[in-house]
Formats: C-alpha cells, sequence, structure tokens
C-alpha cells in the first residue's frame, strides 16, 4: 500500500505544476518526480536485481539533479522568472488537469495491469503524460513546454519502471536518449531562438502559416 | 495485326523525330512518317471492315493487371478509318499551316494520333486507360501550344480538369467490370451479368459521364468550346473530327457490355441528345469566334450520335430490330460523317485564320473572291452540316429520323421519347441551317469588313487538297449512301449480335430507301447542272451590266453598313435569351440622332458562368475557411496531436 | 553486408566533420553515396545475412525502402554538391526573411549530418526489432533537425523549433506504445519473447488485445507524427519547406517512408495478433482525413514548396488508406510509397533549381518557366503530371491498384471520398504548375540569367523523372516480387 | 411509273403560277377592284424570262447559283409529292424527311444568294428566313408524325394513298388540328400574310421579297417560278390532308384535288384581304402555335 504514496505526490504534483506559474517551481517539481521515478522499481514483485539498482541510481541522478540543473542554468541565462499570460488560465487548467485525471482512470482501469505492482500504474502514467502534454500546448514560453516535455517523459518512465523487470534494456536506452535529445537539441534551439529574438516567447514563432 | 504495330511505332517514331532535329526541314520528315504510318495503319481496318473479321494480338506488359492487347474488329475499324484518314491529311496541311513554327508540337501530334489508335484498338482495360490518358495529354500540350496567350492556358486548364475527372469515372467503371473476374481484359467483360459486380444503373452512369466528357455531351462539355479555338486548326480538326468521338466509342464499346438495356437508357441518351444538340446548336448561333461556332457545332452534332443512340437503345429495349438498327446505324454513320465534315470546316476556318489572322465573323466578308477553293470546301461543309442534301450529313440524319418514323405507334411508350426526338432533330437542323448560312454568308460573301479580310489570299496546295479531299467525301457519300450502309453493317452486326438474324432484313429496308435517295441527290444535281446549263447557254451573254448593290438610295454605303453575323443571328438569340444569356458592353445608339457608341456582345458558356464557376468558387471559399486548421501556433499543433489521442482511444476503447 | 551499410556513412559523417577542405568533404559526400548506393544494389542480388542476433536484417518492405532512401540520397548528394558550388561562399548572408544562401561556415556540419540522417535511415529500414526502430526513427529526428536549421535565418528556425517539437512528442508517444507492446507481451507470461517483428508475429494470437490495441494507437499517433498523416502533420509543410530543396527531397520522398515503414511494421504484429481489421479501420480513416486535410491547402497555395509538401499530406493519406485496405492495397501502397518518393523527390530538386533562379517561393511571381528554363519547365510540367497520379507516370497505376482495392471491398462511400480528394487536389495543384510553367515569362521579377541550367542541378531530377516514367511502363520482375512478398499479395 | 402521276407532275409545274393568279384575283375583288387577269404570272414570267441581267459587282457565282439551285430544288421536290390519290413519282420509306429538306436546302440557297450581295436588307431579309424556318421546321415533322401515326405508312404516297387509313372514323379531330397547323406552315413558308406580305415595298418590313431585291430578269422569274412550285407542294400536301378520300377513280380524284387546289387558293386570298400583317415579333409565338396545335393532336393521336 505503500505504493500509494508515491502515486499521491505524483498527482500532488502534477496538479502543482498545473496551477504554478514559476518556472523555479516547475524544476523542483520535476526533480522531485525524478526523485519518485528512481523509487518506483524498488516497489515491483520479485528480487531485486544489480540492474534495478543501477536503473534507478541513473534515474535519480539525471532526472533528479543532472536535468534540473541544467534547466534552472538555462533560465538563469534567459533571465525568465515566471510564465506570463498562458494560454489557458491556472483555474482552468487545474479543472481540465480533473478531467485528465477522470480519463485517465477510465483507460486505465480497462487496461489490464502489466504488473502485480499496482493497478494504477498505467493509469498514472497517462495522466502524467498528459499533464506534459497540456502544458505545453497551454503555455507560451519555449522553456515551459520543455518543461512540459520533460514531465511527459515522467509520465512515459512511470509506465517503463514498472515494466523494467520484462524489459530489454534498449528500451531503457530509450528514455535516456529521449531525454538527453530533448535537453541537448532543445537547449541549442532555445539559445538560437534567444538569440534571434532576444526573449524565448514562442509569440514570435507564427510565421509559417497558411 | 503487325502493320497496325508497324504503324504505331512508326507514328510515334516519326513524331519524335522533330524533337532531336531542329532543322527546319525536320517537320517534313515527320509528317511524311505520319502519313506513310497512317496510310498502312489504314489496311488492316479497311480489311477488317470490309469482310468483317477480326483479329488480336498480345504481348506481355509487366503492369498488374495490364496486358498489351490490341485487336481490330469491325467496330475498331470503323472508328480507325476516319482517325487515319483525317489525321494524315491534317498534318499535311499542318505542314503549311505551322510554317515550321512549334516543330514540337509534331511530337504530340503524332503522340495524340498514336494514343487515338491503341484507346479504339486496345482489348485491356488498364491498356485502354492509358491510351485513354495519353491522348488527352497529348491533346492539352497541343491545345496550349501557344500558351503565352491567355485563352490558350485557360482553355488547357478546363480541358485538362474536365478530362481528368471524366477519367476518375472511368476507372470506376473498369475496377467495377473486372470485380467479378478480376481480370481487365475485355474479353472477361463479355457475358458479364451486372448483379454480380454492381448495379447496372451504377455502371451506366459512370460510362456515360466518363466517356460523355470526352464526347462532349452538354451539361460536360465546357472544355470544348474553349480548348478547340485555342488549338492549332489541324489539330482543331482532329480533336474534333476524331478524338472525341472515342467517347462515343466507349459508349458504343462498354453499354453492350452491361447486360440487356432498359428503356430509360434510351430516354437518358434521347434527353442528353435533346439538350446538347438543341443547347449546342443556339450557343454556336450566338458566337462571333469562327472557331469557338465550330466547336460548338460539335456539342450539337455529338447530340444527335446521343439522339441516334437514344433511339437505337429504345429499340434495343423495346424488341424493336429496325428502330435498333436505323437508331444504332444513324448514330455510327453520323460519326463517320461528322469526322469528315467538320474536319472539313475547321480545316476552313484555319485556312481563314490563316490567310486573314483573324477568327472573328464580324471582321470577314467577301473572301470567297480572294479563296475560291477554301470558299467552296467550306460551302459544302456547312452544307453537310447542316443535314441537307446531296451530303452526307442528311443520310444520318435520315436514318435516325426513319427510325423515329418506324418506331412510331399509338400507346407505346417510346413514342414520347421518338417524337422529341425527331422534333429536336428538325429544330437542330433548322437551326444549324440558319448558322451555317449565317457563317458561309458572313464570312465568305458580301464585302470584306476589315483590311484583315481584304488582305486575304488563298492558301498552298498542302492546305487545299485536304480540305478539298473532305468535300468530295462529303458529297460521295451523300450521292452513294449504300456504301456507307456497307461500311456500318459489320460494325452493327458486332453491337447487335442477337439482331444478326433480322439485320439483313432491316438494313436491306434502310438500303432501299437509300439507294431512292441516291438516285434522288443524283437526279438533283443533275437538274441543277441542267438549269446551270441553261443559264451558261442562254443568259449568261444578256448581261445588261453590273452596278452596285441596291442601297435604297444611300448616299456613301459602306461594307460596314452590312449586316454582320451578330445581327443576323440576333433574332434567335433573342428569342432564346433566357437560356443564352448573353452579356452586352456598351449600348446601341439612341434618340434621333445618336453619336458614337458602341456595343459588343459575349456569350460565354452558360454551364460555366452559372453553374461550374459559382461552385467551384463556393468549394473554394468553404475549403479556405478550413486553413485556419494551419495557424502557425506550436501549441496547437500539439493540442491536434492530444484530441488524436484521445479521440483513437474513446473511439477503440469503448468495448473492452 | 549490414555492417556496412550503417558504417559507410557513419564513418563519412565523422570524416565530414573534421575534414578541413571544402573539395574533399564534397568528395567525400558523393562517393559514400554511391558506395552506400551499391552495397544496396547488390542486396538485391543476394540477401545480406541479419546480424545483432535477428535485430537487424532486410526483409523486402526493408529492401524496397532501403533502396528508395539510398537513391533519392545519392541523387541529392550530387544535387547538394551542385547547390553548394553555386552559392558561392564569398556572397555575404543577409539577414532578409527569404535568404537561401547557405552560410559556409556550417557546411561541414551540414554534410556531416546529412550522412548521419543517411546512416539513420538505413537503420530504420534494418531494424527488425522494434525497441532499436524507435531508436533509430529518433536518431533520423536528432540528424535532420540541424539541417532543416541550415539557413540559420528565423523562419528555419521556427521550421526547425516546430519540427523538433512535434516530432519530440510524436516519439515519446511512440515509445509508450512500445511499453504497451512490452506489457501486451508480459501480461501472459511471454516475456523472454524478443521483440523482433518476427517472433512478435510468431506469437500469433496470444497477445493481451487491450494492451497491444493501445500500443498500436500510441504507435499510429506517435509514428503517424513522423509520417505526416493529418491532424499530426502540422510541422511537415514547415519543415519542408523551410529546409534547403536537397533536404526537402529526403525529408519527402525518404523520411516518411521510413515512418511508413513503422507503421507497417507494427500493423504486420497487429494483423498477425487478430487485430487486422481493427487496424485498417484506423488507417483508412486517418488516409482519407489526411487527402482531405491536404486538399484544403492544396487548392489556393501561393508557396510551391508548401504545396509539395501538402502534396506529401496527401500521398501519406493514400498509402495509409492503402495500408487499409487488405493485401492488395498494401501492395498498391508500397508501389505507390516508391511512386511517390521518385516523383516528389524530383519535384522538390527542382523547385531548389527555381527557387535559386528565381530566389521567391511565390507561386504569383513566377511564370513561362518553360520558355525562360525549359529544361526545368519540362521537369517542373512532368513533375505535376507524376505527382497528380496521370499516366504514364507510376503514380497512376499505383493510386489505381488502390482504388481498385476500395472498390474489391465494395466501398463505394470511399470510392468517393478518395476519387473526389484527388480531383480537387487535381484541380488545385494544376492551376499553380501550369501558371508557373506557361505562359510569358515575367521580365518584372528578377531571375537568373535564362538558359543557364547547370547540368549537375538538372541531371539529378532528370534521372528520378526517368526512373518515375520508366516505372509506368514496366514494373522490373524482381520488384514486382519484393512488392508481393512484403504485402503478401497474390494475385489471382 | 404511273402516266396518271406523270400528268400530276406536269400539272404542278403548269398550274403553279396560276395559283398565284388566283390568289390575285380573290383579294381584288374583296378589294372591289377588277383585278389582274388570272393568267398574269405566266405574263410576268415570261417578260422576266426575256429582259437582260443586271448583277451586283459585289457578288460571286453563289447569287447566280442561288436562284438556279432553288428552282431546281423545289423542280426535285414535285417528284415527291402525291396528288389526286395518284402517287408520286419518287417514293419510298421516309421520302417525307427528303421533301422537307429539299424545302430546308432551297432556302438555304436562297439565303445565301441574298447574303452574297452584301446589302444589310438582303441580310436583314435572310435573318429573318432563317429564324421563322428554323421554328416551322419541328412544327412541319410533328405534323407528320401525327399523320405518320395514325396511318403507319412512311412516305407521303402512302400516307395519301387510297388505302391509306387516315379517314378511319375518329381521326377527325386531330387532323382538324394538324390540317390547321399544316395551313399556318403553308402561309408561313410562302411569305403570305399573316407572317409576311408579297405585295409590300417597305423593305424593312418584308422576308422573302427583300431577299430577292437584288436579283433579276431571268433570275428573278427562276424565283418566282420557285416560289410558285413551293406554293403548289405545300398546298398539296395541305390538300391531301384535308380531303383523305378516294373515289376510287383517277380522273375524279385529280379534277377533285385541282379544284381542291384552286380553292385553298382563294382561302389565301380571302385571309390576305381579311388579315393584316403580325408584327415581327410575333411571328415565332404564330408558328409555335401551329406547333402546339400539331402536338395536341398527337397527343390525342397517340392515345386512340
Amino acid at each position: 500500500m505503500t505504493i500509494d504514496i508515491l502515486w499521491i505526490l505524483f498527482i500532488v504534483s502534477n496538479f502543482f505544476l498545473l496551477g504554478s506559474s514559476r518556472l523555479h517551481t516547475y524544476i523542483r517539481v520535476i526533480s522531485l518526480q525524478g526523485f519518485l521515478l528512481s523509487v518506483l522499481p524498488w516497489f515491483s514483485e520479485g528480487p531485486v536485481s544489480g540492474h534495478i539498482v543501477a536503473m534507478s541510481l541513473i534515474n535519480g541522478s539525471t532526472k533528479g539533479i543532472l536535468f534540473p540543473w541544467l534547466l534552472s542554468q538555462a533560465i538563469r541565462r534567459a533571465e525568465v522568472r515566471r510564465e506570463i499570460e498562458p494560454f489557458i488560465g491556472y483555474g482552468s487548467s487545474l479543472f481540465i488537469g480533473l478531467l485528465g485525471l477522470l480519463t485517465s482512470f477510465w483507460i486505465g482501469n480497462r487496461l489490464i495491469p502489466p504488473t502485480a505492482t499496482s493497478v494504477f500504474t498505467a493509469a498514472m502514467a497517462l495522466f502524467t503524460l498528459f499533464v506534459g502534454l497540456f502544458l505545453i500546448m497551454s503555455r507560451r514560453k519555449a522553456i515551459t513546454q520543455a518543461l512540459g516535455y520533460l514531465v511527459m517523459e515522467n509520465g512515459i518512465s512511470i509506465l517503463g519502471m514498472a515494466l523494467l523487470q520484462h524489459d530489454p534494456v534498449v528500451v531503457e536506452l530509450g528514455i535516456l536518449l529521449d531525454a538527453f535529445a530533448a535537453i541537448f537539441v532543445m537547449g541549442i534551439i532555445m539559445f538560437h531562438i534567444n538569440q534571434e529574438f532576444d526573449h524565448m516567447d514562442t509569440d514570435r514563432l507564427n510565421q509559417l502559416k497558411d | 495485326m503487325i502493320l497496325l504495330w508497324t504503324s504505331l511505332v512508326l507514328m510515334i517514331f516519326s513524331g519524335g523525330l522533330s524533337l532531336f532535329r531542329r532543322h527546319p526541314s525536320s517537320p517534313r520528315w515527320s509528317v511524311a512518317g505520319l502519313v506513310t504510318a497512317c496510310l498502312i495503319g489504314i489496311v488492316p481496318a479497311v480489311h477488317s471492315l470490309w469482310t468483317g473479321a477480326s483479329s488480336e494480338t498480345r504481348l506481355p506488359w509487366n503492369i498488374p493487371g495490364g496486358a498489351c492487347h490490341l485487336g481490330i474488329d469491325p467496330l475498331t475499324a470503323f472508328f480507325l478509318i476516319p482517325i487515319f484518314l483525317l489525321s494524315s491529311l491534317a498534318a499535311v496541311y499542318g505542314l503549311e499551316y505551322l510554317q515550321g513554327k512549334q516543330p514540337v508540337s509534331w511530337f504530340f501530334y503524332g503522340l495524340l494520333v498514336a494514343a487515338m489508335v491503341v484507346t479504339v484498338s486496345a482489348r485491356n482495360g488498364i491498356l485502354f486507360l492509358m491510351g485513354w490518358e495519353i491522348m488527352t495529354l497529348s491533346s492539352f500540350f497541343l491545345v496550349t501550344a501557344e500558351h503565352e496567350k491567355r485563352e490558350a492556358r485557360q482553355a488547357g486548364w478546363t480541358y485538362l480538369v474536365a478530362a481528368h475527372i471524366g477519367t476518375a469515372f472511368l476507372l470506376v467503371l473498369f475496377l467495377l467490370l473486372s470485380r467479378s473476374s478480376g481480370s481487365m481484359d475485355f474479353d472477361s467483360f463479355k457475358g458479364l451479368s451486372p448483379s454480380e459486380t454492381a448495379p447496372a444503373w451504377l455502371l451506366f452512369v459512370c460510362a456515360v459521364i466518363g466517356f460523355g466528357t470526352k464526347a462532349g455531351f452538354m451539361p460536360l462539355h465546357i472544355w470544348l468550346p474553349e480548348a478547340h479555338p485555342a488549338a492549332p486548326s489541324h489539330v482543331s480538326a482532329v480533336m474534333s473530327g476524331v478524338m472525341i468521338k472515342t467517347g462515343i466509342y466507349g459508349l458504343l464499346r462498354f453499354l453492350f457490355y452491361l447486360g440487356a438495356p432498359s428503356p430509360w437508357w434510351g430516354w437518358t441518351f434521347i434527353g442528353i441528345g435533346l439538350t446538347s444538340g438543341v443547347i449546342g446548336v443556339l450557343f454556336a448561333l450566338a458566337q462571333h469566334d469562327l472557331k469557338r461556332l465550330l466547336a460548338y457545332h460539335s456539342v450539337e452534332n455529338i447530340g444527335i450520335i446521343a439522339l441516334g443512340m437514344g433511339v437505337g437503345f429504345l429499340g434495343l429495349s423495346g424488341g424493336s430490330t429496325p428502330l435498333a438498327v436505323l437508331g444504332f446505324g444513324g448514330a455510327v454513320l453520323h460519326v463517320l460523317n461528322h469526322a469528315l465534315f467538320k474536319g472539313l470546316l475547321f480545316l476552313g476556318a484555319g485556312a481563314v485564320l490563316h490567310s486573314t489572322h483573324t477568327k472573328d465573323i464580324d471582321h470577314l466578308g467577301g473572301l470567297l473572291k480572294k479563296m475560291p477553293w477554301t470558299g467552296i470546301s467550306f460551302l459544302v461543309g456547312a452544307v453537310a452540316i447542316s443535314g441537307l442534301p446531296p451530303f452526307n450529313g442528311f443520310i444520318s440524319e435520315f436514318m435516325i429520323y426513319l427510325g423515329c418514323f418506324k418506331g412510331l405507334s399509338p400507346v407505346h411508350p417510346s413514342t414520347g421519347p421518338l417524337i422529341a426526338a425527331m422534333t429536336g432533330l428538325a429544330l437542330i437542323g433548322g437551326l444549324a441551317a440558319a448558322c451555317f448560312s449565317k457563317a458561309f454568308g458572313i464570312v465568305f460573301l458580301g464585302e470584306p469588313r476589315s483590311a484583315h479580310a481584304a488582305g486575304a489570299h488563298e492558301v498552298g496546295m498542302p492546305m487545299k487538297f485536304p480540305m478539298m479531299f473532305l468535300a468530295g467525301g462529303c458529297l460521295l457519300i451523300g450521292i452513294f449512301p449504300t456504301l456507307a450502309l456497307r461500311a456500318i453493317k459489320h460494325p452493327l452486326a458486332q453491337l447487335i449480335p442477337n439482331l444478326a438474324v433480322t439485320l439483313n432484313d432491316d438494313l436491306s429496308m434502310a438500303e432501299r430507301a437509300l439507294s431512292m435517295i441516291s438516285w434522288s441527290a443524283g437526279a438533283l444535281i443533275g437538274l441543277i447542272l441542267l438549269f446551270a446549263l441553261g443559264y451558261r447557254l442562254f443568259w449568261r451573254g444578256r448581261r445588261g451590266g453590273s452596278a452596285p448593290t441596291w442601297d435604297c438610295g444611300y448616299a456613301f454605303p459602306s461594307a460596314r453598313m452590312q449586316y454582320t453575323a451578330s445581327s443576323f443571328a440576333q433574332p434567335l438569340t433573342d428569342l432564346f435569351s433566357p437560356l443564352l444569356r448573353s452579356e452586352q458592353i456598351g449600348s446601341p445608339g439612341k434618340d434621333l440622332f445618336p453619336k458614337d457608341s458602341h456595343l459588343v456582345t459575349e456569350t460565354p458558356d452558360v454551364f460555366w458562368k452559372e453553374f461550374y464557376r459559382p461552385v467551384l468558387h463556393r468549394i473554394q471559399n468553404l475549403l479556405a475557411r478550413g486553413r485556419i486548421l494551419q495557424h502557425g501556433r506550436l501549441q496547437l499543433y500539439v493540442f491536434y496531436i492530444v484530441i488524436t489521442l484521445i479521440a483513437v482511444f474513446l473511439l477503440e476503447m469503448r468495448n473492452p | 553486408m549490414i555492417p556496412a551499410l550503417l558504417l559507410i556513412p557513419t564513418l563519412a559523417a565523422l570524416l565530414a566533420f573534421v575534414l578541413p577542405s571544402v573539395r574533399g568533404r564534397r568528395v567525400t559526400l558523393v562517393s559514400s553515396a554511391l558506395a552506400h548506393l551499391v552495397i544496396t544494389g547488390l542486396c538485391w542480388i543476394r540477401r545480406p545475412v541479419p546480424a545483432l542476433s535477428g535485430w537487424l536484417s532486410l526483409d523486402p518492405a526493408g529492401l524496397l525502402f532501403l533502396s528508395i532512401a539510398s537513391l533519392l540520397f545519392t541523387t541529392a548528394a550530387i544535387y547538394t554538391v551542385g547547390s553548394l558550388r553555386d552559392e558561392s561562399p564569398e556572397r555575404i548572408p543577409s539577414s532578409r526573411e527569404d535568404d537561401f544562401f547557405f552560410s559556409p561556415e556550417s557546411e561541414n556540419v551540414f554534410i556531416g549530418c546529412l550522412l548521419l540522417f543517411l546512416a539513420a535511415m538505413t537503420a530504420v529500414t534494418l531494424c527488425q526489432h522494434f525497441g532499436l526502430l524507435w531508436v533509430a526513427v529518433e536518431a533520423t529526428t536528432l540528424a535532420s533537425a540541424p539541417l532543416i536549421y541550415f539557413h540559420r535565418s528565423p523562419r528555419s528556425l521556427e521550421a526547425t523549433w516546430k519540427y523538433l517539437m512535434i516530432c519530440s512528442v510524436g516519439i515519446a508517444l511512440a515509445l509508450v506504445g512500445n511499453y504497451c507492446l512490452t506489457a501486451a507481451l508480459a501480461i501472459d507470461g511471454g516475456a523472454d519473447v524478443s521483440m523482433t517483428v518476427s517472433e512478435l508475429m510468431r506469437q500469433g494470437t496470444s497477445f493481451n488485445k487491450l494492451w497491444l490495441k493501445a500500443s498500436f494507437l500510441f504507435f499510429l499517433v506517435g509514428y503517424g507524427t513522423k509520417m505526416g498523416l493529418a491532424p499530426l502533420h502540422t510541422w511537415l509543410p514547415d519543415a519542408h519547406s523551410e529546409a534547403p530543396s536537397a533536404v526537402s527531397s529526403l525529408l519527402s520522398g525518404a523520411l516518411l517512408n521510413c515512418a511508413f515503414l513503422s507503421l507497417y511494421r507494427i500493423h504486420q504484429v497487429c494483423d498477425a495478433a487478430g487485430l487486422g481489421l481493427f487496424t485498417q479501420d484506423l488507417f483508412r480513416l486517418f488516409g482519407i482525413l489526411s487527402m482531405g486535410v491536404a486538399t484544403l491547402f492544396l487548392l489556393s497555395q501561393s508557396d510551391y514548396k508548401r504545396m509539395l509538401a501538402y502534396s506529401s499530406v496527401e500521398h501519406m493519406g493514400i498509402l495509409s488508406l492503402g495500408m487499409g485496405l487488405g493485401p492488395l492495397g498494401l501492395f498498391g501502397a508500397l508501389w505507390h510509397s516508391l511512386n511517390h518518393s521518385l516523383s516528389k523527390s524530383f519535384l522538390f530538386l527542382t523547385a531548389g533549381n527555381l527557387l535559386t533562379f528565381y530566389k521567391t517561393k511565390s507561386t504569383r511571381q513566377i511564370r513561362g518557366i518553360l520558355k525562360k528554363f525549359p529544361i526545368t519547365g519540362i521537369l517542373w510540367m512532368a513533375g505535376f503530371f507524376a505527382i497528380t497520379g496521370t499516366p504514364p507516370f507510376g503514380t497512376f497505376f499505383s493510386e489505381f491498384t488502390i482504388l481498385k482495392a476500395i472498390l474489391e471491398q465494395g466501398r463505394i462511400g470511399l470510392t468517393f471520398l478518395y476519387l473526389g480528394f484527388l480531383a480537387l487536389a487535381f484541380i488545385g495543384m494544376s492551376r499553380i504548375f501550369l501558371n508557373m510553367s506557361q505562359g510569358e515569362p515575367d521580365e518584372t521579377v528578377p531571375s537568373a540569367n535564362a538558359r543557364k541550367e547547370p547540368w549537375i542541378r538538372v541531371l539529378p531530377p532528370l534521372i528520378l523523372a526517368g526512373l518515375s516514367l520508366l516505372l509506368g511502363f514496366y514494373l522490373p520482375e524482381g520488384l514486382m516480387r519484393v512488392l508481393q512478398e512484403a504485402s503478401r499479395y497474390i494475385p489471382g | 411509273m404511273n402516266p396518271s402521276s406523270l400528268l400530276c407532275l406536269l400539272a404542278a409545274w403548269t398550274l403553279s403560277p396560276l395559283l398565284l393568279g388566283i390568289i390575285n384575283r380573290t383579294k381584288a375583288v374583296f378589294a372591289g377592284r377588277r383585278g389582274s387577269p388570272l393568267l398574269q404570272p405566266y405574263h410576268d414570267l415570261l417578260k422576266l424570262f426575256r429582259k437582260d441581267l443586271v448583277i451586283s459587282r459585289t457578288t460571286t457565282w453563289v447569287f447566280v447559283a442561288g436562284p438556279l439551285a432553288g428552282c431546281a430544288i423545289l423542280g426535285m421536290s414535285t417528284f415527291l409529292i402525291p396528288f389526286g390519290g395518284s402517287p408520286s413519282i419518287l417514293r419510298f420509306s421516309g421520302d417525307m424527311i427528303l421533301f422537307a429538306y429539299l424545302l430546308g436546302l432551297a432556302r438555304f440557297m436562297t439565303v445565301l444568294a441574298a447574303l452574297d450581295t452584301g446589302s444589310s436588307f438582303e441580310g436583314m431579309g435572310a435573318s429573318r428566313e432563317v429564324q421563322f424556318s428554323a421554328l416551322a421546321e419541328p412544327t412541319l415533322f410533328l405534323a407528320l408524325a401525327g399523320l405518320t401515326l395514325s396511318t403507319g405508312e412512311l412516305s407521303l404516297s402512302g400516307l395519301f394513298s387510297a388505302n391509306s387509313t387516315l379517314h378511319r372514323g375518329g381521326m377527325a379531330v386531330p387532323l382538324a388540328l394538324i390540317a390547321v397547323a399544316l395551313f399556318i406552315l403553308f402561309l408561313a413558308e410562302n411569305a403570305r400574310i399573316p407572317v409576311d406580305d408579297p405585295n409590300t415595298h417597305l423593305e424593312l418590313t418584308m422576308i422573302h421579297e427583300v431577299m430577292v431585291l437584288d436579283h433579276s430578269g431571268p433570275l428573278l422569274g427562276l424565283i418566282q417560278y420557285g416560289a410558285a412550285l413551293k406554293l403548289w407542294v405545300l398546298g398539296a400536301i395541305l390538300w391531301n390532308t384535308l380531303w383523305p378520300f378516294s373515289t376510287g377513280h383517277n380522273g375524279a380524284d385529280a379534277g377533285i384535288a385541282l379544284v381542291g387546289m384552286m380553292g385553298l387558293a382563294v382561302g389565301v386570298g380571302v385571309v390576305e384581304s381579311v388579315m393584316a400583317r403580325l408584327r415581327l415579333l410575333r411571328v415565332p409565338a404564330l408558328l409555335t402555335g401551329a406547333g402546339a396545335l400539331a402536338l395536341i393532336s398527337l397527343i390525342f393521336i397517340a392515345r386512340l
């Protein structure tokens, strides 16, 4: 039953993301989610292998420490503190988040749990995924979108961690590759956006349209 | 068959010759090759038509469902002969007409002729469609040969789009036909019972729309009055004379795969025929561009062919063999006749254009004196297309009329459509005569209305000869219609196989009538010659001198005071103005002492103006609203992804 | 041979990154492309032995797409050399919006990434393992992003940002798909099964259906984003229009196919697991939707590169539709992917030439190409006929085959939608293409010297156009067999 | 060949100008004048044939060919007309079609000859002529269809032969309608009041006469003779419809037919005397009305 505490933390952190405007809060929450993720494999049944230990260490160090640090560096360089004028207000965001939670549970409950760990794995993964996507589509700043992407990654990782025992290494490699790509390539591009437009709003990035 | 293949290869080769040799004499070689190819190709066609024999060859072709399967049977041969004949004549004509300009157009010309040949002799669906589309493309390039002109581009576009949409229906038709057997070979379509593939009405509709677009059935004709005037005249002649007939060919060949015809097929065709015929000729009347006028007459003549087919289908569905024989006979014969006189008329119009550099009828006049040979050829064409004896147009219309009369019987359901067909044909005939008395009268008679016309000169032999040849053909069929009857006998027997027993009886009835017409035509010509001789002997010497035309006492008559084409047609166009919707720019002089005034009337196609253009605009505006989708914001795009994801999940995970 | 296929472009890329000489880099590019093409050609003669315990092997579909990618890359490489040479380095890149010159200092990054892109695409065609496949697809995104950003203009920056962001979201969803696939296996204890296509297909119906369905849905949305199925296509017109034309030609002709191949793989697995009808429904839905949405934008498009991009969306719709129609449809779809790639890439290369000649992407400013640049004009016209499925180009026959598949299933409504969208697209594109090609050249629009069409920029599209035309007349026996094996279509 | 047919042909050739004389005489009587002699048209023709020709410089051979061919064609059409119970010399299925188109050809030639002068008056006449004839043509065919429908015969001679079923009982009403339609056609085709006024001399109002303004001498004579022939052949068809009976005796039938033709001429004279010419714009309505009558009769017959 201890795993349910983990889930509640995930849900709360997700709603925190939806309701907050400070970029530093985002980063702290994402860091928290990274640590939560690293704990997740310990709850699965079966023996604790060296493989699991290694994975949880890698996860904790990258998602809990490395990425947040890189992002806070980027924020400092770009001199932005908070997300202003999101497309969807914070109150509405929370409400939509609630709807997303319900939908996730609706879909997740239809899927037979892949492992005996918890019945909520799929639902939680979907919900976190949804929150990440929602951040991308409702916020204005390029950096918030990158943050949203990381949240999404976390959601995916929930599923991945639950399946770690069945999973070949390649899938785990996938998560890391994905995250690296996101941080590095997006970081480069954000740097260019910053240089080109002197700020990181994506408002100017709508020239290409029909 | 080997001759046909040789002809095809030679045709494409000699057309391609013009691509590589940029020498002034290279068109000459191309044309020589083309004419030789046509002459070679015509041999097996004539043989098949005369003996009723058919042959085919099949070569492997590595396209799924496709096979290089060509064949000649009487029906094919009947369409091949005008193709070869008119194409070779028009090629000779084009040699002088183009004067070495646009050498590349010879490549497309060769391709066009070859594609037409492939289309009518293909025995495999894929090959047919390939020929069909190459035919469209090559003629598209010919239409836009002078693409620096706006009209040519517009015409080309309209043509291309219309042809493309028509082809889409053909694709459906072929695929539905091949559904039961899975093979695209025509042989496998035979003996198909429609219920096992698709409802017959669907196939029928697809065929009529698909082939009708090419043929120029009335609401689908819009490309035709644009494309024909834009093309070089020898190409117009080929397009109008034989290319649009491939649509008729398609109908004749494929409708018979659909099982027993229903009466409503006949009614549909008669309806199409009346619409195309009457409205076509009315629009022709309202035009003052000579080639556009001729193009509308193609619509009209296609209408006449459709009337004949309608009569034929009524006969088939009602079990009345004479009706079927006369109807289809008339229709098939009109295909040949139209090729002759419309080819002739387009060549004539081309000669006028070549010599005067204008095709506006209102700027011409008095050309008969300057261009006697062109003039008399054009006159022959004009009389023939009006369906007047003793020329060929009369023969085919006569057969359709006779079919209508023959089919009349009280309380029979097909009497109504037959009467409609007959009356419509009469109206078409009257209006066509009106239109061509205008076309010939204003262009060739009277005084020149402009400097263009005054400076006209007769064209050279390469242009004169094809026209005279075709005029001779018109007269030949007009005087010896029984010859033509012999030519359509085998195609008819092939079309209506279950009637083969009674075919001879029915044909001999027509033959009796036609031989009497033959005598009458001979007598008529004799009588006219007699009168002419009398005039020559007795009165010609008694000229009391010559004078100006009676001018009602007006002091300074000028050539510009002559009746123009527009004023000539005005009573009729006024009468039908609700249909024609002519547009007027400027106004005629008013008051007792009118000042300078200027009046232009235009009669654009009413279907294009009132239907296609608004509909296209409507669609475009509607779709333009959807373009907000691509709004430029990344957030929105991600939103699409989320919505799609949720939608597919809700859609597919409903019932676990 | 498989290692060679992967290693040649990778090593060449490393070489290009470090090589200081301009000429050396270009020679590396072309020669490695040719080498790759030769080895691909050898694969037709003898299929290579699988590597990495079957994770990498070349099945018929892979062979088809590998050949397309390799061929297009070779032509694009030659073309790139020409365009790099034409855009002389001493010209100063201005900050104008329509600045299309390459900046010289990034040329080594460009060539390096181009080669890496080839390596990634090769990997996609070779991967039989879903995890590895996913990595390879991700790698194509990463390798191609710098290529799109090559012009360093705000517009290309925007395009790259959108491309990266949307494709990353898509690829993340595909990763979820991978997990769901694992879950589908794990539930019934089939944990030891390797996630290669053949192994999974051997599992047959022993999957957990619901997880497999979920997996497919995630794959569909994920790889569908990469493939450009509407409404997930939004990055495509931006990226394709802003990238250098040789890159556009590769993106459209080869990369979209890679995504299609990924979907094809998961479709194979679902089909073997008895979910064939379910996947087919969705493929048809997305197919026709893509065709419809693309038509919206084709009708009066004012940027010819965007028009080509939307046309790609339309054709991806056709491919998806074909995949949703059983073996015959799949046969048509695979065939069509070949035809489309050839025609679209030569169109993009020609568009690149037009851009160089006229310095504008506006369809309204270019007139009379046929008169001014005859070869380019002919290519442009030929491209129009090829892309709209007009005989005698190969596209006609493949579109026809798909229509046949639709009608064999008796879907009359779908028939009318399919033909209707094709016709509307034809109407829209014909207006644009014809107006650009025909007529008198507009002398008020500045353009390059007339009659100056360097062969190195005209030859590659000419070759592709010739092949595209050839496929309309003749489908080689070997190719036919590959198509049939890949689609399991046995002609009756 | 039937000798009586030959006689009828000769009658057509010789007696047709007489009809013109009768019409003029009737009109004179109605106007209270004495009028010209009945044979005056013959004198006119002879005079014209003896005259010299004056030809416009604008014209070509078409100008001469028009009257020549026109007259020859109308002469040809007389071969197709049965008269007074005797069949025509040329008869075959569908000869009525040839007949209708021969009239069309003659008109075509006349119109061309008119246009050849380049005069706007003659152009105007030609324009009106083609308009009215285009409208008259369907009416003629509707009438012919009605006759065919009621008899099942396909040739003019068959339609009006002694054993034709045209005089079957119960056909009276539709036949009368057809006859009225044919009478209107008869007036219109022969340029008679109320469609055209053969005696007017105001160019702007004329149709047929204005087309031949420039023809003179023998050519004008040919035109007038042709007009007389046309009057005869169309009259013969009208009379045959009005009197579909046979006494069984050739001579008697021919006599009755001759008297009938004279009667028709008198009838035309009466109509011309008591009616005014219609406005040109109303003529299409008249012709369409005739077509409607024929159509109504067709509906009757088809149902019977």
